[in-house]
């Protein structure tokens, strides 16, 4: 059994949040990584910043532009994983990271650290099914898991992929980059039964979700939900009172408070 | 979708479906002769091919050694290469079913390529174009309007070329069902730079029944400019194996040893960019860095992957030009032959006019001259009243 | 050396020698193989000849009226038809053993095209520009020195075009042995009206031929711009008694009810200017009067004898088109075919629009596109600017 | 005998100003036209103003500028021709003007309206031989004498030229527009003798003759000499004086003490 199945609190409603390493500082990375914990998370969604990410919304770009410009690697993000765990974070963390930076810095070597770092899976955007052979068996050499996307316009590929897919399935809810939408794909619930079909590990939905609302009718459909830009968007919120050490604590507090609201359907 | 170890399909799940669509009907198209005629038509018709093969007799004499020839891309319509590929992807998305199609753009000549097909043949165009872009190329900007395009503003990141292309990508996930996107290089995934090559190749196949008509036989040497390369590898595509020696020049801006150039093969490292895996200008962590040259049609951190791959199976010769040769280069081709080239050209004639002087006056070698210089004008000008100021 | 009552030598005395000694030489010429062949190959290797011919097939859908057929001369080299007559003359130039050669230009266009061929011929170039358009075509004037000439400014009179032709002419009377002018247009005394034509016949030849392989038979009507008239009469020449209705298309400038215009036909009367019997724009006492056009190229208070002739013997009818009119129809061509034609040409575009929707969809129009708008845009972009300014 | 010969002093070492109508005002020109009668003018070219004058240098472009700016018409240099002669100017008249203002005039109410505002001469400088047959006739039939330029490049036109001149033959020293020049040309001596042996009336050289001695020379080969844009420099230095009522007399002293510097040699 993986670290990953170890770590996994539970396979249903379950709340996968992503946040940016070194956004706004490695410090509080540690921080919200435990409160998200606190607020209900099953799975943490770690990122590295990347100078194009090409799968994102706004949001996450300049999140990722604030991390980037205060000197955050991916070195440096695979090493706050080990302060995470310090910090009482049990759940499993997921390193989301863009290609060029996992080959720049070795396949092999990554998973291999990510192993030693106390992380469970791995999460790269642009890398498809297709491309992704030596990277899996890297991975699964250091059990380490590959976590792979579907998308509504995957077709005949949904069953390919969800049949090898490790950790949880993660599902793009509709065409386009990471970052809020006003309306949900209509066609979501036969995209996701479609998955399930063939998925032997959880599915999750990710991409666009960001209302209370969103969240209880994914939770219907799909075994968990993904949230990226929202978070980002509330720890942007409540930034200024992070940054300053006799409010940090209150802020963290009104973070896991807004995450609840979102959670409390 | 390989060449050798290089290119592939790194792009989000997404983007999958949309590019194996694109694949399919490419295939079914290039097999189709009613395609094939009507984009041969349009690039007669249209856009004024075949273009000229120009014997650089003045240059020639005064270097004293290879004869010279010039293929004349910049006679195109709309004043360079790209319009050849445009026309051929916009047929394409035409035949698909499409009725928009977006295009990124840096310096804004893809862009207007784009809008100029888009106006002729019925589609709507939208085009990408980073922020700091938009303020060095007003007219450029102005162009596409006119010609009915809407120009997207892009602010993220360096608000530049690279970005643009993100932007473009990022947008035509969410809209693949009724756009097309027109890349304007052998850059991208796949089928990408295989298309672009496919639709450029033009460029090669006339050069060779024009040399052979004029001279007979294969030239020696042939050089190209290489940003993304599409007109490198449209010229040297068909000579691939002929013996003919081919030679991409990359933008070594001010210097390789400094940290400003474009020189993507001579300095750079394998990575993937825009959903291709090529060599790329990165830091240690895999983070794309800015380029630089004073073209901005070089300007590009990374490189077409079947030029990372004929540079790796050594295929093909990869020099680079700075700034100051390409622009004295600009000024040699002017006084000697009244063709002022495109500043990314400039590099490619820089480097031959270098070798044509080493070589002997029985041999002979083709530059493509793959656009024309009026865009840079402004750009040119500047300079020469820069360093005229410096005492040059 | 007359078309009717028009043409003819009106030069000082000193001026007849020279005249003379090119008639002879260019009679000589035109019946030499060689220089034909020479003269040939130049416009085809170099200048990129012969132009695209192109069904405007979005412009006649809008209209509903007849065919429209797009002659591109756009897509010369220097972008536009004046590099015919400058490769012809510069060839005679050369044969006459002359070293240098001498040009007048108002906006630069003809000013480039002699700088250019001047380069390639190995021939020094002198071009004489009035202050005022040196100051409005910044531009242009360093791409001519970038070509090797050397641009003479001209201080007299009203410092635009005629008085740069002038100039021209006072320099060439003390300099014409080793000098040869190079008039840009059907203008000028005798042989040069005839010879201009003679050397920009090649757009109407090659309009006939590419016509009856596209169709067959003759258009209907041909409309093509006229300033000083050399692309109208190289495009109507050899369709002259052909029963094809030609139409030749003045500047009306702000209207011709205003003072404002360059309609010489139209509005202007007989007289000399610059060595030729034709119609000018002048005052009750002969005094030359400024014309007016947005369009620098049409902005001639003459226009060629040749013109003034077939105007009077009604074989060609002349209509005007004023810069709004203009200014619209380079918006059209753009968006409905891709094409942004130079401000001249887009007032021979401007009244076959007119015509087109009268007429039945059986029929078929030629409309010479004598030249690209890329030198124009920032002159378009102000005037839309100005527009959208005041709510149009 | 036509006017023009009645009215000529003499037929050898010649003396042939050249004004500008109107400049600086239509009265000096008649002032100016009596002061070189009595510097020892033999025949006065008179200018028309021309916004186009191709023959000419700068100098008398400048002139004609000047002249159009103050209103001077064709018409209104003809009407000065009576005032000159009621002022005492006693010399042949010629009077000079561009071909395109002739054609807008009419040749025939031109050179009728020449004779009756008693003009000897009329010179076309636009006019070749070969453009001339009209005006010609209407000249003739008008006791209008039509002067005719010959220059070094004539070559075998010179003989038709100088056989059908009439008045006198107004030889150009050297290419180029009229203006000072440093050097004459120095094949200036065989083209007069070649210009002579055809020529039945009075040979004189023009262009460029701006000193005593170019002056001295020219006389050595020719019947006279014509000089222009040194006469109107003369009077532009005293423009000043001549424009002031008080110092007109003055100036004009002036501008025939500096004539008299050119003619002494």
């Amino acid at each position: 059994m993986s670290t990953f199945d170890q770590r996994l609190p539970k396979t249903e409603n379950m709340f996968i949040p992503f946040i940016m390493s070194g956004d706004p500082t490695p410090d509080l990375s540690i921080e919200l990584a435990y409160t998200l914990q606190e607020s209900g998370a099953d799975v943490l969604e770690l990122g590295v910043p990347y100078s194009d990410p090409l799968a994102d919304g706004p949001t996450i770009q300049q999140a990722a532009a604030r991390a980037i410009e205060q000197g955050m690697t991916i070195q440096k993000a695979i090493q706050l994983i080990p302060e995470m765990r310090k910090r009482g974070v049990h759940i499993p963390i997921v390193l989301f990271t863009y290609c060029n930076p996992v080959l720049q810095y070795g396949m092999e070597t990554l998973v291999k650290q990510l192993k030693e770092n106390e992380a469970d899976g791995l999460l790269v955007p642009d890398i498809p099914l297709e491309e992704s052979e030596e990277l899996k068996q890297h991975a699964e050499a250091h059990g380490i898991q590959l976590i792979s996307l579907v998308a509504p316009n995957s077709e005949e590929r949904i069953k390919r992929i969800a049949e090898q897919a490790s950790g949880f399935l993660y599902c793009v809810s509709s065409l386009g980059v990471t970052g809020e939408r006003a309306e949900m794909n209509p066609n979501i619930s036969s995209f996701l039964e479609q998955v399930k079909r063939h998925s032997s590990v959880p599915v999750a939905v990710g991409f666009g979700i960001s209302t209370n609302d969103q969240v209880r009718l994914m939770h219907e459909y799909a075994d968990g939900v993904i949230v990226g830009s929202k978070i980002i968007k509330i720890i942007e919120g409540e930034q200024s009172a992070l940054l300053k050490e006799e409010t940090k604590v209150e802020g963290l507090q009104r973070v896991k408070g807004k995450i609840s609201q979102l959670l409390n359907y | 979708g390989r060449f050798g170890d290089f290119g592939g399909k790194f792009v989000p799940e997404t983007l999958m479906a949309p590019l194996q669509e694109i694949e399919a009907s490419l295939t079914e198209a290039l097999q189709d002769e009613d395609f094939i005629a009507a984009f041969q038509h349009e690039l007669k018709t249209y856009g004024g091919r075949p273009t000229a093969f120009t014997y650089a007799n003045q240059l020639t004499e005064s270097l004293g050694g290879a004869q010279i020839y010039l293929k004349r891309e910049d006679l195109n319509h709309t004043g360079a290469h790209k319009l050849n590929n445009a026309i051929g992807q916009a047929l394409l998305a035409k035949r698909m079913g499409k009725t928009k199609i977006i295009a990124e753009t840096g310096a804004g000549q893809h862009g207007v390529a784009s809008a100029t097909v888009a106006a002729k043949l019925g589609l709507e165009c939208k085009v990408f174009m980073g922020e700091k872009d938009i303020e060095r190329q007003e007219l450029n900007v102005f162009r596409m309007k006119l010609l009915g395009a809407e120009v997207i503003p892009v602010s993220s990141g360096s608000k530049t070329l690279k970005d643009a292309t993100n932007e473009a990508i990022r947008h035509w996930v969410a809209h693949c069902d009724d756009e097309y996107y027109l890349i304007g290089s052998v850059v991208g995934p796949h089928p990408y730079p295989k298309m672009v090559r496919d639709f450029q190749r033009v460029i090669g196949d006339e050069t060779k029944t024009q040399y052979e008509d004029v001279k007979g036989g294969l030239p020696d040497r042939i050089f190209a400019c290489v940003g993304g390369g599409s007109n490198a590898i449209g010229m040297f595509y068909p000579f691939l194996g002929t013996g003919v020696e081919l030679v991409g020049i990359e933008a070594a801006g001010r210097g390789i040893q400094s940290p400003e150039h474009a020189a993507t093969l001579t300095k750079g490292t394998p990575g993937i960019i825009h959903g291709s895996m090529t060599y790329l200008l990165q830091d240690e962590f895999g983070q794309i860095t800015e380029p630089y040259s004073i073209s901005a049609g070089l300007d590009y951190p990374g490189i077409g992957p079947e030029h990372a791959y004929l540079h790796a199976s050594k295929q093909v010769r990869y020099e680079s030009i700075t700034d100051d040769e390409a622009l004295e280069a600009i000024k040699t081709l002017s006084r000697t032959e009244g063709i002022i080239p495109a500043i990314e050209s400039a590099h490619a004639v820089a480097q031959a006019i270098k070798e044509a002087e080493t070589m002997e006056p029985s041999e002979s070698i083709v530059i493509n001259v793959s656009g024309r210089g009026d865009k840079d004008m402004s750009t040119i000008m500047k300079y020469f009243e820069g360093s005229a100021e410096h005492g040059e």
